[in-house]
């Protein structure tokens, strides 16, 4: 590199609009294997002559740039970039191989050939639509006539599979809703974590983090969700009508609560 | 101006390909129609200067010793089946008919379960099953009795039929689906509780007395 | 006046006259149908012992160059406008079922790898099926289960339906562009087939050493 481009920045990048397209985009790809193949074909070369190593830098520069950003990446992204790493590795340190294991060579082409298959079945679907179509570019009768068929039946019904299967599989998810059992969730009422918190507190003015009064619920971890919203709600209440005090130091710290003292109170 | 002589020159005058390819367009257009098409209409279709009756009066001569002809009535035209194969048509129009959603449901249960018995189709579908249901079910050759439960009562229980898997285009039927693979194929909008099978419940050894098919 | 169905007869065991009755009444029933129709379906509907096979070929020879042509789809036959006339019956013309881009890969994938399980649609997609892919193509019609595999679990398979060969203009799934060449490079194959060349995992250019091989 040049001492030259380190003073300026952009050209420190060697093509900063194509990676800002794939960035924004991210959203775009359908799997780690797409995002790949994208890749591959900004490699500019025909697929077979891909490099499954500069493939593999260019997928985890990807991935970090993109994490750098704070975005989320699905998990199958980040299992194909550890693979990647791994694959990186087998590659450019082909010894000691691991016994029983494909080599560094069969592993790319493995993901070569995966590329390759997923790059085909694109063509072929582009060239299914590209077809000339019925109701599109050929037509069937306008006027068809009814055949006799070989019952004497007045009518004919008409059901397709599609039918028949969402038919079956709407009644069964009825019938799943309606026999779940639905865990019965214990609720703190408002009015009970109220007079709760008032007895605990007692007379007491001293600042006390709220989590001591809820110690018997917060050993129980179905408890420990309700406990907490309906003591916070009932404090708050009891904030308004001047029944108690709330200090916190700075989010996430310990709340602590105290009895308003009755000098204060009617002061 | 061109036009002018084309309008006036007869049929023959056209080269071979040009005269072929009308009657092409003309077949096409006749067999694509929704409804029989006056010379005026056809002629709106076709290329300006185009010999409409010339061309529609051979077509109809290709067509008169074929299996469809191509008839005028009034002053429309429309390809209909030769008068003598009448016998290959229906006589009047059988009624086409879309299955009820709840013979559908009950149907697909059949399917699933069979055999299976009046009251379980019920318990699934969380409805009493009218007995219209059933008989339209039996009316489509689709569903057959299948034999009698060895239980208090001996219910009939019902099964699906060869003609069944015939029009469902299905091969066998464990080719339909289970839950796990309604799911899975976006069809199953519901959690399925564990202890349901992923393979719905085929090949359970018959508990019953079958029917005499021949009977 | 041309007889423009010049159909050559190579069926001569019957009389000239039975044997042009079988074709006309094949030409009636396949007109008056607008769905294809099998073979066994029209065998059903014609008199016994007519050599379907022959008579349907001959029929199609004889439409070949019309506006109308005979077209088969798997096993079944329908009657088609010629597509190059498409043009003109644009007023018939069809909304087109607009598929997503993973429906339209998967359905590629069906097509070509047939009859293809969920999990080995995923192994090529390289993604798990979303909601709105299968089951959207089995509403189209175009795709159904074809059994299932003698693996563990034994999965569903699915492949493609009469109408999928009927709506692309397919008269069997070995007409499926550049079938042939997939299948000879090896990328229909589950698995990597032998022989497929390792790339070149450094980047070097592809190395040339043509001469190996008659080595």
């Amino acid at each position: 590199m040049s001492g030259k481009a380190d003073f300026f920045e952009e050209d420190a990048a060697p093509a900063p609009g194509e990676d800002e397209v794939l960035l924004i985009d991210v959203d775009g790809f359908e799997g780690p294997l797409d995002l790949l193949l994208a890749l591959a074909r900004n490699q500019k070369v025909d697929l077979t002559k891909i490099s499954v190593l500069a493939l593999a830098e260019q997928y985890l520069a990807f991935i970090e740039s993109v994490r750098s950003l704070h975005l989320q990446v699905a998990a199958d992204y980040l299992v194909m970039a550890a693979w990647l790493a791994y694959l990186k590795s087998r590659l450019l340190l082909p010894d000691p191989e691991p016994p029983d294991e494909p080599t560094g060579e069969a592993l790319a082409a493995r993901l070569a050939f995966r590329l390759k298959r997923l790059q085909a079945m694109r063509e072929a679907a582009a060239e299914l639509t590209a077809r000339e179509k019925l109701g599109r570019e050929f037509f069937a009768r306008g006027m068809p006539e009814a055949l006799a068929g070989p019952g004497t039946s007045e009518t004919r019904w008409q059901a397709g599979l599609y039918d028949l299967l969402a038919a079956y599989a709407a009644k069964r998810a009825r019938h799943f809703a309606s026999s779940i059992q639905l865990k019965k969730r214990t609720v703190i009422p408002l009015a009970e974590a109220r007079e709760r918190l008032m007895r605990l507190i007692g007379p007491s003015t001293a600042w006390t983090p709220i989590d001591q009064y809820l110690a018997e619920y917060l050993a129980r971890p179905d408890m420990r969700a309700t406990a907490r919203a309906s003591a916070l709600s009932a404090s708050l209440e009891l904030v308004r009508e001047g029944e108690i005090e709330l200090m916190q130091a700075s989010t996430f710290a310990p709340l602590y609560i105290r009895r308003k003292s009755k000098e204060k109170a009617s002061a | 101006m061109p036009d002018l002589f084309v309008a006036s020159s007869n049929v023959t005058s056209l080269s071979p390909e040009d005269r072929r390819l009308h009657l092409r367009m003309l077949e096409a257009i006749l067999f694509a129609a929704a409804a029989p098409l006056s010379a005026a209409e056809l002629a709106a279709k076709m290329p300006e200067g185009v010999k409409i009756d010339a061309l529609l009066h051979e077509l109809q001569t290709a067509y008169a010793s074929r299996g469809v002809n191509l008839k005028q009535a009034g002053e429309a035209w429309a390809f209909r089946t030769a008068p003598d194969l009448g016998f290959l048509l229906e006589e009047h129009r059988q009624e086409e008919k879309k299955l009820s959603r709840p013979a559908l449901e009950t149907l697909a249960i059949i399917a699933y379960h069979q055999p299976v018995t009046r009251a379980e189709i019920e318990e699934v579908r969380g409805v009493s099953t009218s007995k219209g249901t059933l008989d339209v079910l039996l009316e489509t050759g689709w569903v057959r009795p299948k034999g009698r439960r060895r239980t208090p009562g001996r219910p009939l229980t019902f099964g699906t039929t060869t003609e069944f898997l015939d029009h469902f285009g299905l091969s066998a039927i464990s080719d339909l689906p289970g839950l796990a693979e309604l799911k899975a194929a976006g069809l199953l909008n519901a959690t399925i509780p564990p202890g349901f099978d992923a393979q719905p419940p085929f090949g359970e050894p018959p508990t019953e007395d079958f029917l005499d098919e021949d009977g």
